[in-house]
C-alpha cells in the first residue's frame, strides 16, 4: 500500500460514526471557555477510517507474522489468542474499578491469585501489581528503597544507587529521577560485571544496588551472591532486574540469591503482547521488610472475599490509577496457568536451547563475532558483533538490519548501552522452532555474503518496504521537526 | 508431546537440538549460575490447565463473578463511553497488537498510525507537539510538572483543586527529589480559584478542566494570566473528549496541557485502559524536556514519500541512560493508536456533538437530583462536564445510599465522604437513566 | 510472503492446541471401525498454525482493503464492524437451536422482526429466512412453486419455468434440478428482456416466471408488470429473483409490480460480510397465496412470547437445518435498524449515482464501451465491454483483470452469461466516496494506456502478486488436477 | 452530513456528483421504473438508530434475553465444542471476514487456505476430493445421494435410519424430481441394519455413522459390500470429529461421504454454524458430478510456486446455468477455513484424544445414567459417540423432565417422544458434569 496520511483523506461531509444527540439544552459555558472554532479532524466515513488503519496494520510486522528474534532484550514471545478473550471479554473489559466490591470478586481473585503465583516464582512475600511497566515497576522499587531507608531515618545519609552497565537504562535512569546518585560500574574485561568496582563503589551513603542479570549480553553474573553481600553488608538493598527472566524461570529466583526487591515485565517473561509499545504491566516484588511501604491499595482475601486494602499509611501511595494494566494482568495469570511449574521450567529450558543453537548457526556467518565471555554458554539472548564484517565492507549493522527487513523479518537496532561496536542482539525465546531460527540465520548469512559480494545491495536497502530510504537529519533540527500535521502543514508542506 | 505454545518442547526434538549444538543437557546453559541460589525443587505452583478447554472452564468460573453494571454512575477518573466497533477491531489486529519496537522501514505502519495519533490529537488541543502515550494520566501530569520545573528552574508547584487524591499522591512521589507541592483546594473552606496568587518562585501551576468535580472553572484564563505574570508555566490537565465543544486550554494560555485518553474509546478494563498524553507549543525549551518518545514525519529520497522517525532522540534515557530525561520504554502506544482512531471515526461534528450532549446530559441530571428531596448538588452556579457531586443531606449516608441502590440495579457514584459522592453521566446514560435514579433516590435518600 | 503449504510445514512432535483426555476407559470399537492409523495431519505449534493463516490473510483482498467495486453483480459494500460483535456475542454464538424457548426469546424475536422489516421492503406477507443464500432461497421458492401447483391438481400439467438470459445462472439452474424443463429468454437488440419472446413461451405448461431485475447489466425492465400480467393470465406464478435490490429499496417492491415470490440475498443487499464466499444468507418473501408452502419452522408471535411453530403440513420441509445462517440474520437486522426507511433510500440512491457517475468517468477511457439500452441510465451496475480494445491491441478482458491487481484492487471475470464480448462488470454501491470511484478509473485508464502502448506488461501480469502465472490445464485433465495434498503427492509431487 | 456507512450520501457531496453526471436529480436514474409500480411513500420502518451507542443498546436489550445455557446436554446435529481462540481469531481477520470472489492472484491467501482445507479434511476421510463446503450436511447429503443417481443413472435411495426426520424432509424434497426415497429406520420395529437386502434397481444406500441417535453400527462394512455387490454407491454421513478415533467411511467402502463440519472449531450460534462437506475418491466418474467448486494446485511459471484455481470448471452452473448439476454460489467457503485451522490446530494426536475422549465419556454417560432408576439407556450393546437415547420410563414425560432439568440450571436433551430423548456429551463436559446430571435425574425422573 502506498497508504497517504490521514488528514490527507479527509472529505467534508462524511462521519465514521453517528453519537447519540440530545434535546436537552446545552449549558452556555463560562467566557473564554467554549470552543470557538471545531477541531480540524478529517471527516471520513466509517469504511475509509476502516480501511486506512486496516492497510496501516498490514504495513506493520507484529510477532504473529515474522520470526521475531531480533528484538533482542525484548523477549518477544507468542501470546497465547485465548487470553486475548478473557480481555476482551465484558466481564474484564467494562468493570468500573469503583465498582462495589462484590460485583467484581472475580477479578480481585485473579489479582490475588497472580500475586502468588509471582511470589512463588520469585521467592518474594509481597507483590504489587499496580506498575504499568518493566520501568515504572524500577520506578516504585526505588520509591520503596527511598521508603525504606527513610523509615529508618536514613533517608538523607543513603543517596547513591549503584547499577552497571549492561543493566538495562531504566536501572539509571529512574534512580535519577528518583533523586538518586546513580554509580555505574563497567564491566570487565570478560564481560562481567566488575566486583573490584563494586568493592569500591559500596559504602554508608549506598542505598541500593540495581542489576539486570542474566544481562543483555546473554551472560549471567556467577557472582551474583557475592555482590548481594556486599551491598548488604554496608545497609543497602539489593534490587533485581527481572526483565530477563525467561531463562530462568524455575531456575534460580530473585530470593535464592538473596534480593529484598525485584520486578517483572509481564509482556516480555509472561507473555502478554507488546502492543507497538504498551500497555504493558510491571511487578515489583518484594521482601516482608519492604511490605509497609508497597504501592496501595493491595488485594487482601479474608477466607471468603476479596477486598482492597486502602489503608496502608506507609505506602509510597500510587504508581498508576487504580490497580494497573488488569488486562494484561488477567493475560498473564491465564499464561502462568496454562503452562504449571514444569511448563515455565520448559519455557525457561527451551528458550536456552533456543538461544544457543542459534549462536552456534550465526557463528557460522562469516562477519559476525560474540564479544565477551567466550567460550561460556549464553543464558537467553545474545549480543553480537559485525565488527569484522564492517572493517572489511564498511557496512553497518543498522544497514544490515534495513536489509534484513526486506526478507519479512528484522532486528532491533537500538543496543543501548553503545558498548559492543556494530552490535545485534537476538534473543529466540521458547517460541520459535528450530525451522525458523534456521531461517532467521539463513537470511543473515545472505545479507552477510551481500554484504561482502554486492555491498551496495545492502546500503540502499530497503527495497522491499512500504518507503524508501528517510533523510533523518531534519528531525534533529528544531525548524524542520514535525511531531504534527499541524506542524508538517506550518514547516514543511 | 510438546506444549502447544513451546514448539521445541518436544524430548524428541530437543535432544536433536543438543546435539546439534554439542550440548548434553540443558544443564549446561546454566553453568554460570551456582549451586548454592539453583532452586532445588519444582516451583509450587497449581497443576497446569494444558487443555485451552479446560483454561477457559477455569477463567469463565473466575469471570463468572464479575458483574459489570448495568447502569453504573461511576467517572472519578475511568469514564463508560461508547465504543466504536471499528476502534475494537483496529486495536485487535495482530500485527498491531504484536508489534513492539520495530525499525521505522518494517513498522512504517506503526509509526504512522502514532505520527496520526500525536495529529489528531494536535488538533483537538490546539498544540504541535504531542507525545507517544506515557503510562496514564498520573504519569503526564507528574512529568508535566518536572518539565515545567526543568523549564524554569523554580522548586515550587502551586496543585490548584480539587484534584483527584490518587492523582496528588502520584505527583507528590514523582516530584518529590526536586519539588515541593502546595495543594490548594476549595472544596471545604470556601477558597475560590479567584483568589489565587501566584508567587515569583512558582515553577507551575496546575490545575484541571474539568476538574476533579466536573466543574469547568471561569477563572482560568485569569489564572492562566497570573501565572504567566510571574514566569511560571500554566500547566492543565483536560478530559479530551470534552473539547469539541470546551474550549481547549492551549486558546486560553496552557503552556503544558496533560490528560488521560482512555475516554477516547478505550476500554475501562477495571481501570487498567488508562493512557496519559503531554502536549506542548513547538519551542525547542518545552521539546527537549519530553522524557517521552515523539514521532516526527520526514521527507524520504522519493518525492511526496513520508517516512517517519523519533524526533530528537538523543533526549532520552535510551541515549543518555541516567542523564536523559526521566526515563523511556514500554508505555502505552496501542492506546495512542486507538484514540487516533476514535477521533478519526468522530471527526469535527462528532466530537462537537458527544461534548454538547455530555454537557447537556450533566446539567440535566445535576437539575434532576437537586430537585429530589434531601439531595443537593453542590457547585450549583457552575458549568459541570461529566462528572458532578451529589450531597445526601439525609440520615443516610452516601456510602448506605450506594448499597440501596446496587440493590436496585444501580451502582452509584464513588463516594468522598459521609454525605458526598461524586456521581457522572456520559453519551452511555439516557434521559431515562437519569429519571430512573432520581426516581430511586426519592425513594432512599432519606 | 512466499508462504508454504500447510503440510510443508509439519514438525513430528509439536502440537497446536491441548485436548481435555480422560482417564476414564475408551469403549472397544467393533470390527473395521476403529482408526487404524492416525490421520495425516500436519503437527505444528500454535504460533506456526497462527503465523501460517496470519500470511494468508494478508495475502487476500477484502472489502475493507479495497476499492471493491470490481466484484460486478455482487454488491460488495461495507459490512459495519460493530454488527460482527452481536454476532460474536456469546449470547448468539453459543446458543443451541433446540434450547428451550424461554432462553432464547431474544434471538427469536430479531428473527420475528427481521421478518417483518423484509415483508414491508418487498411489500410481500410472509418471509422465510431458513435459505442460506440467494441461491437456496431460489431453490426454496421453486419448491414451494411446485407446491403450489401440486396443491391444485397442476403439479404433473405445469412443468415448465421460464427466466431470461440475463437472470442470474441459478435461475435457470435451480428449476432444472427441481425437475423443471427451463425457457431461457433471450435480451432484444437493446438488452431489454424480449416481451415477444416471452409471449410465445408462456402457456398452460408454465409453472412460473423467474426473473432478474435490474439484471446485471444495470437495466431495469420497464415492462415488468406486463411480463407478470403475461404470466399471471396463463396461471403462472412470477418470482422476482432481487439480488440486485440494492439499487432500489424503497422504490419499487415486487409486491408493487405484482410478484408473488421473490428473494434477497441478506449477503449482498443487507451488507452482511461475504466470508470467502459464505456463509452467505437468503430470504424467500411470499403472499399469502403460498404461505402454507413455506419451509419450516416459522418465528411467531402470540402477543406475550416469541414461539417456533413447526406444525405446518403443507409445508416444503426442511431447507436448511433448524433456522438458517443466523449469524447472518442478526447482523442484516442490525443493518437495517441502523438505517430506516430514510437510510435504505440513500443507499439505493447513493448506489445508483455511484453507478452512474462511475459509468461517465469509465466511458471515457479508450477501448471500452457499454452495450444495449443506449443512452439510458443503468440502476446499481453496469456490464461494459472492452471489445475494441481487444481489437486495437488483442488483451482480453481477463488480463486487464489481472493487470488491475497488481495496483491494490480487481475485477471479477465471471460474467455469466457470457453474452457481451470482453465482458467487465461494475458495481459501486453506497459504500464507496468519489475519490474511490475516481481512483478506481484511474487505474483502469491507466492499464488501458497500458494495452495500447506497451501490450507486454498487460500481457505478463501480474507482476505484484504473491505468484506468477499458473499453468491451467492442468486442472482441467484428470491426471493432474489435484484438489487435496493426497492427490498432489500422487500426481504432481 | 452523511450516514457513516454511506460516504456520499451528503446533500452537498451529491449535489456535486450530480452535476458531474448531468443528471438534474437521482430521479433521472429510475426514469426506465414506471410510475405505477414505484412506491410513492417512505417504507414503514422503525426510527434508525442512528448513533452506534444506541444500536448497541438496543441490541444488548435484546440478547439480554438469551441465555446461553450453563450446562447442557444438546446435540442433535449442533455440537457444543472447544472453540480454539485461533480459529476465532483467523474467522475474525477481516480479510478473510470480507473477502468474497476474487481471482486466484490477488485472493491467492483464500485459495490457498481453501485448498488446504480440503486436503486437511482429505486426510481425515482418506480421500482425495473434498469440495469447497456446501450450505450444511443436509444439502451435502441430498447432494451426495443426487450425484450418486448421476454417476449410477438409477431411481431408488435407500436411506437407512435412524436418520435426522428434518434431514430426511430436506433429502425428500430435494431429491424428489429424480429419485424415490425409501427409508428404513430400525429404531422401533426391531429391523436391523444386518438384515437389509440391496436391491438392483437401487442408486445408492445411505447410511450414518455415528446415526442420528450416535450408534456406530457394527453393520457398517457390510452393508458397504451389500450396495457395492449390486453396483449400488455407499454414500456415508459422519460426525468429521469421530475421526481420529473412529475408522474413516472410506477404509470401509463408502463411495461417496458427506457430512457437517460445524464441530470442527464453528460456534453453534442457533444453528446458523453448520456447514457441508462432500468427499469421494479421486475417479473423474464422480469428480465430474459434484456441482460444488473444486479448488485444485497448479504449477505456476516459477518453479516451486504454486497457484491454485478451479478444477474442470465448466461442470458447474456458472459455466453452464441449467446444463450445470445442480447450482453453484455463495455456500460456507469461511466455515471452510475455520475448519482447516481448527484440523492444524489438533494435528494427528489432538484429533485422536478428542475422539477417544469424546467416546469414553459418552460410554461413562450411558452407563451413569442407565444406573438411575426410571431411566434406561436403549441400544446398551453398541458403541456410541457424543449423542445417545435417553428413556424415561416413569410416569414423567421427557418434556416434563426437560422442564425439571431447566429449573436446577440444565439444559436436557432433544425430546424425540413422550419417553425418549437424545443427550449428548462432548469434550467440554467434564466427568462432574455428568455425575451432577445424574444426580439430578435421580431426584427428578419419576
Amino acid at each position: 500500500w502506498d497508504e497517504p496520511l490521514i488528514f490527507e483523506l479527509t472529505s467534508p461531509g462524511e462521519r465514521g460514526v453517528g453519537v447519540p444527540v440530545t434535546d436537552l439544552p446545552v449549558p452556555a459555558l463560562p467566557a473564554g471557555l467554549a470552543r470557538a472554532e471545531a477541531p480540524r479532524l478529517p471527516e471520513m466515513s466509517q469504511p475509509h477510517v476502516l480501511r486506512h488503519y486496516m492497510r496501516l496494520s498490514q504495513e506493520t510486522l507484529g510477532v504473529d507474522l515474522n520470526v521475531d528474534v531480533g528484538q533482542g532484550t525484548c523477549t518477544m514471545k507468542y501470546s497465547p489468542k485465548v487470553n486475548d478473550s478473557f480481555v476482551r471479554d465484558p466481564r474484564i473489559a467494562s468493570l468500573h474499578p469503583l465498582q462495589d466490591e462484590g460485583t467484581v470478586q472475580g477479578v480481585l481473585e485473579i489479582l490475588y491469585r497472580l500475586e502468588g503465583l509471582l511470589k512463588e516464582i520469585s521467592g518474594m512475600d509481597r507483590v504489587s501489581l499496580q506498575p504499568a511497566s518493566g520501568s515504572s515497576a524500577i520506578y516504585a522499587n526505588v520509591s520503596m528503597i527511598r521508603a525504606y531507608h527513610a523509615s529508618r531515618g536514613e533517608g538523607e545519609l543513603r543517596d547513591e544507587i549503584i547499577t552497571t552497565q549492561f543493566s538495562h537504562p531504566t536501572n539509571a535512569a529512574a534512580p535519577k529521577t528518583a533523586g538518586y546518585r546513580v554509580i555505574t560500574l563497567m564491566p570487565d574485561a570478560d564481560g562481567y560485571p566488575d566486583i573490584e568496582a563494586l568493592r569500591a563503589a559500596v559504602g554508608p551513603r549506598t542505598a541500593a544496588l540495581l542489576i539486570t542479570n542474566p544481562e543483555d549480553t546473554g551472560i549471567f553474573n556467577p557472582r551474583i551472591e557475592e555482590f548481594v553481600r556486599l551491598v548488604h553488608e554496608v545497609g543497602g538493598l539489593c534490587c533485581y532486574d527481572q526483565a530477563n527472566a525467561n531463562g530462568i524461570l524455575g531456575i534460580t529466583r530473585a530470593r535464592d540469591a538473596g534480593f529484598d526487591l525485584c520486578h517483572f515485565n509481564l509482556h516480555k517473561t509472561f507473555s502478554t503482547p507488546h502492543m507497538c509499545g504498551g500497555p504493558a504491566a510491571g511487578a515489583s516484588a518484594v521482601t516482608s521488610a519492604l511490605e509497609p511501604f508497597l504501592p496501595r491499595p493491595t488485594i487482601e482475601f479474608d477466607g471468603s472475599r476479596y477486598y482492597v486494602d486502602d489503608d496502608r499509611p506507609e505506602s509510597i501511595g500510587k504508581i498508576r490509577p487504580f490497580y494497573g494494566v488488569v488486562s494484561n494482568l488477567v493475560r498473564a495469570y491465564a499464561w502462568i496457568m496454562a503452562l504449571g511449574a514444569q511448563g515455565l521450567r520448559d519455557v525457561a529450558e527451551t528458550s536456552v536451547l533456543n538461544n544457543n543453537y542459534l549462536i552456534s548457526k550465526v557463528l557460522e556467518i562469516k562477519g559476525v563475532s560474540l564479544p565477551y565471555a567466550r567460550g561460556r554458554r549464553r543464558v537467553e539472548q545474545a549480543r553480537y558483533s559485525w565488527e569484522k564484517l564492517n572493517a572489511d565492507t564498511g557496512i553497518h549493522s543498522e544497514q544490515i538490519g534495513y536489509r534484513v527487513a526486506d526478507f519479512g523479518t528484522h532486528y532491533w537496532t537500538s543496543h543501548h548501552p553503545y558498548l559492543v561496536p556494530e552490535p545485534m542482539t537476538l534473543e529466540p525465546t521458547e517460541s520459535y522452532s528450530q525451522a525458523d531460527l534456521d531461517e532467521y540465520a539463513r537470511i543473515l548469512a545472505e545479507v552477510a555474503r551481500e554484504a561482502y559480494e554486492e555491498p551496495e545491495t545492502v546500503r540502499t536497502a530497503p527495497h522491499n518496504g512500504p518507503i524508501h530510504s528517510m533523510r533523518d537529519a531534519s528531525l534533529e533540527d528544531p525548524g524542520t521537526w514535525a511531531v504534527t500535521w499541524r506542524a508538517y502543514r506550518r514547516k514543511l508542506a | 508431546m510438546g506444549h502447544p505454545y513451546i514448539p521445541n518442547s518436544d524430548p524428541e526434538i530437543r535432544k536433536r537440538m543438543l546435539a546439534a549444538v554439542g550440548a548434553a543437557s540443558v544443564e549446561e546453559f546454566y553453568a554460570d549460575i551456582p549451586d548454592a541460589i539453583r532452586l532445588h525443587r519444582p516451583l509450587d505452583l497449581p497443576a497446569p490447565l494444558r487443555s485451552e478447554a479446560e483454561l477457559v472452564r477455569h477463567m469463565d468460573r473466575l469471570l463468572s463473578r464479575n458483574k459489570p453494571a448495568e447502569l453504573s454512575f461511576l467517572g472519578a477518573g475511568c469514564y463508560q463511553h461508547h465504543l466504536p466497533a471499528v476502534v475494537e477491531e483496529i486495536a485487535n489486529r495482530s500485527e498491531f497488537l504484536t508489534a513492539y519496537a520495530g525499525e521505522p522501514y518494517e513498522d512504517h505502519g506503526r509509526f504512522q498510525a502514532l505520527w496520526e495519533y500525536q495529529s489528531l490529537m494536535g488538533e483537538l488541543l490546539e498544540l504541535d507537539v504531542v507525545n507517544v502515550p506515557t503510562y496514564d494520566g498520573f504519569q503526564a501530569a507528574g512529568t508535566a510538572l518536572r518539565m515545567a520545573g526543568r523549564v524554569t528552574g523554580r522548586r515550587r508547584l502551586l496543585v490548584v483543586g480539587p484534584v483527584d487524591p490518587d492523582k496528588v499522591s502520584k505527583i507528590v512521589d514523582f516530584v518529590r527529589p526536586d519539588h515541593d507541592v502546595e495543594v490548594l483546594d476549595g472544596t471545604h473552606d470556601g477558597w475560590q480559584v479567584a483568589d489565587l496568587v501566584v508567587g515569583a518562585d512558582v515553577a507551575a501551576v496546575y490545575i484541571e478542566a474539568p476538574n476533579y468535580h466536573g466543574v469547568l472553572d471561569a477563572a482560568l484564563p485569569t489564572l492562566a494570566e497570573r501565572a504567566h505574570a510571574v514566569g511560571a508555566l500554566f500547566v492543565v490537565g483536560c478530559n479530551p473528549i470534552s473539547l469539541g465543544a470546551v474550549a481547549s486550554p492551549a486558546s486560553y494560555g496552557a503552556d503544558i496541557v496533560c490528560g488521560d485518553i482512555q475516554p477516547l474509546g478505550i476500554p475501562m478494563s477495571f481501570g487498567g485502559g488508562n493512557a496519559g498524553f503531554i502536549a506542548t507549543r513547538d519551542e525547542e525549551r518545552l521539546v527537549r524536556e519530553f522524557p517521552s518518545r515523539l514521532f516526527g514525519v520526514v521527507p524520504t529520497v522519493v518525492e511526496g514519500e513520508y517516512g517517519f522517525g523519533d524526533v530528537f532522540y538523543d533526549r532520552t534515557s535510551f541515549a543518555l541512560r541516567e542523564e536523559g530525561k526521566e526515563w523511556v520504554g514500554t508505555a502505552s502506544a496501542l492506546n495512542g493508536i486507538m484514540a487516533g482512531v476514535y477521533l478519526a471515526l468522530m471527526g469535527p461534528r462528532g466530537m462537537r456533538e458527544i461534548g454538547e450532549t455530555i454537557l447537556a446530559l450533566t446539567a440535566y441530571a445535576r437539575e434532576r437530583l437537586a430537585a429530589v428531596p434531601s439531595v443537593t448538588v453542590p457547585n450549583a452556579s457552575s458549568v459541570s462536564f461529566a462528572d458532578f457531586v451529589v450531597r445526601f443531606t439525609g440520615s443516610r449516608t452516601a456510602a448506605e445510599i450506594n448499597t440501596l441502590l446496587l440493590e436496585r440495579g444501580i451502582q452509584g457514584g464513588k463516594v468522598l465522604s459521609d454525605t458526598d459522592a461524586l456521581f457522572c453521566v456520559t453519551e452511555v446514560h439516557a434521559r431515562e437513566d437519569v429519571d430512573r435514579l432520581a426516581a430511586v433516590l426519592e425513594e432512599i435518600a432519606k
